[in-house]
């Protein structure tokens, strides 16, 4: 049974023009970790506080184990929420800021301290219980955040960008700490980030919002592999996927596609059979930087590769491997090369295109075109 | 530093202690001579100027104006209004330093249909000249009944003084991130909970404004004092100005000087002591608000 | 405290609840705007009075501006509907707070008392409406006097002047020596107070009564007022630059110092020269303003007394009125106030020769038609007169090229409008 | 999962429907006194002055209607220009002169000055005074016989002349001078906090920039200010309006009615002349002005906030 259904979620802000939720249906099962992704003014912080009960929503209801709580108070839901600025109270101790809530809600007191040290230890933050959160690191004051999270033991855990003010480093190590403290506790998460990398590793499911409307909801892989449309291809994966818009050609060989190199150079491209509907049409093709690397790097047992040298133009070593860019029909192009062999830019290198994996999109939809 | 600065700055940093220097002693001289005009005989006053020493230094001016100058049939100087003035003072400036904060936490946090214009009126309110409310103010008193009591006067000061509180504290809540407010409802609390156990704790800075403002403002107050008082609670500002005017008979400025300073008194310690506060809890809200 | 005594008073009033332990004594509460000083002192004397007939007096004094801020306070009162037993108010405002109904008649205290005989029917008339009284008179104050500081005019070698033509003579004289001929501060008050004693002196009081009593314009708009206004302009010209904005009582101080010479100002002067321990006909010397001699403006404090509900408040009430006519009050105060009792049947024997020169003018002006009231401390007119009249004079007194002729008419328009 | 068993049962969701609806009406309940007594207290009372306007009232208020006779009668009065354009002088100069002079001092005290604190106090001080003790004194140090000018000439300087006081032409300015000494420093102390809180990276980057230190001020400080421009108008034009202690206890509106402000027009045709129709009728046109003048710079100002 899932823990938590969004039912048909609208919301328009008091005289604003156009809905800032256009209808949203999630359902997040028991113990999942949702991630809402999306870029700013998506309306995923809006859907957030929809839930927790911040926001009234204009349309639509939200039943959190078959109850529906749609018209609830905050206070009445149950379910906690972790904030970006942490929103931890300055005048409270740590210890304060995690019982403030047990407090009200008429926990007897020896029940709060035992709470508090369970909270403390999970998170390692019992040196700092009588400290004020002006005195902690912003890593010191996340965690205190979260430990008010959990101590009240929602039913509904959510975090709203919780990692956003963290620096780099932290904010992995942070991140690794949350998915260790989900799996250990196997609590319902519904966290709402701008940071696809974020969303990719934390998740089991992602939900990718655009403009008030769910794009695309499914677990990390499949959101990486099979995007619905251009947004969520786009969006999600770092370097992000590139876009070439091109005609669908039949040859001997079957159908393919031709790409130009910026000096002139053409390639043939084999497509797979599925858009043999597509034939003199223009379609748009997305390719990842790891379907276009060097041939040692491609299994080429595959059926739909092809090979071109092709000039570099720019390369990123990220360490691992190489970030190259190379121009094809005009469009920059970003390639992963393997780092062990170097590239210099301006060179030809010999690159091949894995085409199994490489996904077509409607120009005039924007929607991916399925293998039926 | 190098030598060739300091040759640059030194001069400046004259100029600069200088225009400071003259500043301080432009805004010290008229509270020197109510000084020392305090301490002069009367006739010493008509025939000296009024920077020269005292011929012959005089307390008389001081313990008249405390114990023995009239201010009515009364000779008993201006002490006992003293007590007056902080019995119509405090309550006013506690009420109406609540009622600012409540407004302020309502219309930052908590915005409804026509908070904004509710604020806007607020504003407005702040530059009404209070002569134009004395007659329909009195009407209204007299169908209340308070006409003429200590109470209704704190309800003249707490009118017209929530709209300055009013905007203190909702430019100073206006910098409080949102998030705190949710956080605290997501645990369990409510308008009043956050309120008293949130808001309330952070703004020391805040409430020492209002409360100086307000203090400052009452106590000073003659107009509201003079006419929705009653006879016997006068405050001590009417007391000071029965002693300092008056229409055919002798003026005694050493006494008027002297009861001048007792009647700043109050407001002065404030500033002096408190006055760091203030500035600090003001700039909280306006820099950020 | 107080407060809540004062509303289950005022709870008990309402029904009709006799106190048990107040049988005769009732409580007066008197505003007015004797604060300081010998006023003080004696509003005191008539407080152990009242006292002393088992009453409880309230007070409520409101100094400042002549009682203007007074009359804002009582105005604020009476709509509140919580009026004081007694307010000082003055001249013909006693007659439109009477129009609006909140005054009492004190018939019965004035016929038991005599009234009518005790005072002058120029004064009486003010104090009462539709023939009765609803004020009572406590002293009268002369406007038209001029102080003199001996010393100055004997080193300068001239005499007192008794009239304009002669105070403009020892005017430049004085002038010629280095001394003030003329004391003064340029408040509109004491503007119109110097203006007022010119007009007498010009007009002569029964144009006087005409201009500024009945406001003929024939009088008002005539070349006897421009005239008014030349001579005011040149008694002006005596006057040192820096008086705008003085208070009377520091130009007082310059004639007593022997700054300046004379000062055209009511007898409430007197109370300075006291004060300072200087005697009259010695240090300084008290005489009519120039061209005045034998004439009085009056100007006249009086308590009007409001309707109240509370029986023993009114006997109350009532015998403050009657205490206030009583000959060792009206000796007590005016001796302090440096005025004349409102009596004519006084002794004036205990009195300073000042005083006693004003009670003899007074009687004199008084059959022979020579006593008029002041315009100018509101005697004559509605306030709301005398208050243009005001803007005009001082406006004429402080403009750099004044011109008579203009003026008057802008009087006439003036008094016209407000009419 | 055994902990979630464990849960608090004390959430009360009992009463919840009525607790919620409580709850909601617990803002607007909150706030409903103030807008009870400003509604009446300025909103209700404004209205019944517009009302008196209309009506002959003289010494009490009465309902005789007349239609605009007051307001042409004011228009036609001398008195009351004076007073309109002296207030627009006077608010102009005080608010200007004061914004001036307290960002030059804040700016000069904000130079590492030694002993700050209590130049500070020094400064901040006036604003603890009431009108009525500034404007007496004031009074006395501007009348040329006893004070300044008196001073100077003791001292030797007997060609020193300063007589604005008591002169029709320049009384105004002396009104302006006293305000100004009573408000600069409060506005100074404003600054100095504004100050205080601008970064400092933005001087140190503009000065690598090879910005002078005025030019910093001038073109990147003092614009980062605007709230504290704000707050110090909202302030200094509460205090412009309410000059009227200043004016009666310096000058009483003299000499003539050259320092007349509509406050003291209106309060002397109300209460000393009994002419409450008229001075309704001034009320309304000062409360007009201050409209026009100060509403499109509070909504600027506040929209601009809704903004950020």
């Amino acid at each position: 049974m899932s823990q938590l259904e969004l039912r048909d979620i609208r919301k328009t802000y008091p005289g604003a023009h156009d809905e800032t939720l256009k209808g949203i249906n999630i359902d997040v099962a028991s113990g999942e970790f949702l991630t809402l992704v999306g870029p700013s003014g998506c309306g995923k912080s809006t859907l957030m506080s929809s839930i927790a009960g911040l926001e009234a929503i204009t349309g639509g209801s939200m039943v959190v184990n078959g109850v529906d709580i749609s018209a609830m108070e905050p206070r009445d839901r149950d379910i906690a929420m972790v904030f970006q600025s942490y929103a931890l109270y300055p005048t409270k101790s740590v210890r304060e800021n995690i019982a403030f809530g047990l407090k009200i809600r008429g926990m007897p007191k020896d029940d709060i301290e035992r709470e508090v040290e369970r909270v403390a230890d999970l998170l390692q933050i019992s040196p700092l219980l009588d400290k004020k959160p002006a005195r902690l690191s912003g890593g010191q004051q996340q965690r205190v955040a979260m430990g008010r999270a959990l101590a009240r033991r929602p039913k509904i855990y959510l975090f709203d960008e919780p990692l956003s003010n963290l620096d780099a480093k932290l904010r992995v190590e942070m991140r690794t700490e949350i998915k260790k403290l989900h799996q250990r506790l196997k609590t319902t998460v519904v966290y709402v980030t701008h940071d696809q990398i974020e969303a990719m590793t934390l998740a089991d499911r992602i939900a990718v919002l655009k403009d008030g409307e769910l794009q695309q909801l499914g677990t990390p892989k499949e959101v990486y592999d099979t995007p619905e449309n251009l947004f969520v291809a786009g969006f999600i994966g770092s370097p992000s996927m590139s876009f070439i818009e091109l005609e669908i050609e039949r040859s001997e060989a079957g159908l393919s596609v031709t790409v130009e190199g910026s000096d002139g150079r053409k390639l043939s491209l084999p497509v797979p059979d599925y858009l043999a509907n597509w034939v003199g049409k223009r379609v748009i093709l997305g390719i990842r930087p790891e379907h276009i690397s060097q041939p040692d790097n491609i299994k080429s047992e595959h059926s739909l590769v092809a090979s071109g040298s092709l000039t570099v133009e720019v390369t990123e070593p990220t360490g691992p491997d190489i970030i190259a860019v190379i121009r094809l029909n005009g469009i920059d192009v970003h390639c992963r090369l393997d780092a062990e062999h170097p590239v210099n830019w301006g060179e030809d290198a010999e690159l091949m295109f894995d085409m199994n994996k490489v996904v077509f999109f409607d120009p005039a939809t924007e929607k991916r075109i399925r293998p039926n | 530093m190098t030598d060739v600065v300091r040759r640059g700055v030194r001069p400046s940093r004259i100029a600069i202690y200088g225009v400071l220097l003259l500043a301080c002693l432009v805004y010290l001289i008229p509270l020197i001579i109510m000084l020392i005009t305090s301490f002069k005989t009367p006739m010493d006053i008509r025939s000296s100027n009024l920077l020269a020493l005292p011929t012959d230094w005089t307390t008389i001016g001081w313990t008249k104006a405390w114990a023995e100058a009239c201010t009515g049939v009364q000779c008993e100087g201006v002490k006992g209004f003293f007590w007056n003035s902080f019995k119509m003072a405090v309550p006013a400036v506690l009420i109406s330093t609540l009622l600012g904060a409540f407004n302020g936490y309502v219309l930052s946090k908590w915005k409804f249909r026509g908070a904004d214009l509710m604020f806007g009126m607020l504003l407005f309110g702040c530059f009404v000249p209070f002569q134009v409310v004395l007659l329909p103010m009195a009407q209204t008193l007299g169908m209340l009944g308070m006409a003429n009591t200590t109470p209704g006067l704190v309800l003249v000061h707490v009118t017209y003084g929530v709209a300055f509180t009013t905007l203190f504290f909702r430019n100073y809540y206006v910098a409080i991130p949102d998030a705190l407010i949710k956080a605290a409802r997501l645990d369990g609390a409510g308008f009043f909970t956050i309120f008293f156990r949130i808001l309330l704790p952070m703004s020391t800075p805040i409430i020492m404004v209002s409360l100086i403002w307000q203090f400052t403002q009452i106590w000073n107050d003659f107009l509201f004092g003079v006419v929705f008082s009653s006879g016997e609670s006068q405050p001590i500002t009417v007391a000071l100005n029965n002693l300092v005017n008056t229409s055919t008979g002798v003026k005694e400025y050493n006494v008027d000087m002297a009861a001048a300073m007792i009647a700043a008194l109050p407001t002065l310690v404030v500033y002096i002591v408190a006055g760091k506060y203030f500035i600090r809890g003001l700039t909280a809200g306006s820099e950020k608000g | 405290m107080k407060s809540l005594k004062r509303h289950f008073t005022a709870l008990a009033m309402s029904a009709c609840v006799l106190l048990p332990t107040s049988v005769q004594a009732g409580k007066v509460e008197v505003l007015h705007w004797w604060t300081s000083g010998g006023e003080a002192r004696a509003a005191k004397a008539l407080k152990q009075m009242m006292e002393d007939q088992g009453h409880t007096w309230k007070d409520f004094a409101v100094a400042g501006g002549g009682g203007e801020a007074a009359m804002t306070v009582l105005k604020s009162r009476a709509v509140s509907g919580n009026p004081p037993a007694a307010a000082q108010i003055k001249g013909l405002e006693i007659r439109e707070w009477a129009e609006l109904g909140f005054l009492t008649s004190l018939e019965g205290v004035a016929d038991n008392q005599n009234w009518d005989q005790l005072i002058p029917p120029m004064i009486s008339d003010v104090m009462k409406y539709e023939g009765q009284y609803v004020a009572v008179p406590v002293n009268v104050h002369r406007v038209n006097w001029l102080w003199v500081n001996p010393d100055v005019m004997d080193k300068v070698g001239v005499k007192v002047p008794t009239t304009l033509d002669e105070f403009f003579e020892v005017a430049d004289k004085l002038k010629a020596e280095g001394y003030i001929p003329l004391a003064h501060g340029g408040q509109p008050w004491q503007d119109a107070t110097v203006f007022d004693a010119v007009a007498l002196a010009e007009l002569g009081p029964e144009d006087y009564r005409k201009a500024f009593v009945e406001h003929d314009m024939d009088v008002i708009n005539s070349k006897k007022m421009e005239r008014v206004f030349a001579q005011f302009d040149k008694v002006m010209s005596y006057v040192d630059d820096n008086a705008a904005g003085r208070d009377w009582n520091t130009a007082t101080g310059m004639v007593m110092e022997g700054e300046a010479a004379m000062q055209i100002m009511g007898d409430w002067a007197k109370a300075e020269f006291t004060a300072a321990g200087q005697t009259p006909g010695e240090d300084y010397l008290c005489a009519p303003a120039p061209g005045t001699s034998g004439d009085f403006t009056f100007n006249v404090d009086s308590f009007a007394m409001f309707s109240l509900s509370d029986e023993e408040d009114v006997k109350a009430q009532k015998d403050l009125a009657r205490t206030i006519l009583k000959p060792e009050f009206q000796t007590l105060f005016n001796q302090n106030k440096g005025s004349i009792p409102v009596r004519t049947d006084m002794d004036m024997g205990d009195f300073d020769s000042c005083a006693q020169a004003s009670m003899d003018t007074f009687q004199s002006s008084s059959d022979d038609g020579g006593l008029v009231p002041s315009f100018s401390h509101g005697l004559a007119t509605t306030s709301h007169i005398q208050g243009q009249i005001f803007d005009v004079v001082t406006n004429f007194a402080n403009s750099d090229n004044p011109d008579p002729a203009k003026t008057t008419d802008q009087l006439a328009s003036a008094i016209q409008s407000a009419m | 999962m055994e902990y979630r068993q464990r849960r608090p049962s004390g959430v009360a969701r009992v009463s919840s429907g009525m607790m919620d609806s409580l709850q909601r009406w617990l803002p607007k309940l909150v706030v409903a006194p103030t807008v009870l007594i400003i509604g009446i207290g300025i909103y209700g009372f404004m209205l019944w002055t517009a009302v008196l306007s209309f009506t002959d009232s003289s010494f009490l208020p009465s309902y005789n209607f007349v239609g605009l006779e007051q307001y042409a009668k004011l228009m036609e009065s001398q008195r009351w220009l004076v007073a309109s354009s002296n207030l627009a002088l006077f608010g102009g100069l005080f608010i200007g002169i004061c914004l001036l002079i307290g960002v030059v001092l804040a700016i000069f005290l904000d130079q590492r000055i030694r002993q700050e604190g209590a130049i500070r106090t020094i400064y901040l001080y006036p604003m603890a005074l009431s009108m009525i003790v500034t404007g007496t004194v004031w009074r006395w140090i501007l009348n040329p016989r006893q004070g300044l000018e008196k001073m100077m000439h003791d001292w030797g300087w007997t060609s020193f002349s300063f007589d604005w006081l008591v002169n029709p032409d320049f009384a105004i300015y002396t009104i302006v001078m006293a305000a100004v000494w009573q408000a600069s420093g409060f506005v100074m102390a404003l600054f100095l906090a504004g100050l205080r809180g601008v970064d400092s990276s933005i001087i140190s980057a503009a000065r690598v920039d090879g910005a002078s230190l005025p030019v910093i001020y001038w073109k990147l400080i003092l614009p980062s200010l605007r709230p504290v421009f704000f707050s110090s108008v909202m302030v200094l034009a509460h205090i412009a309006i309410k000059s009227f202690d200043l004016v009666m206890a310096m000058t009483s509106g003299g000499p003539g009615y050259s320092t007349d402000l509509p406050a003291v027009y209106m309060y002397a045709t109300t209460f000393t002349r009994g002419q409450i129709g008229q001075g309704s009728a001034s009320a309304m046109l000062m409360l007009g002005a201050i409209l026009a003048l100060l509403v499109p710079y509070l909504y600027s100002e506040l929209r601009e906030k809704r903004h950020d």
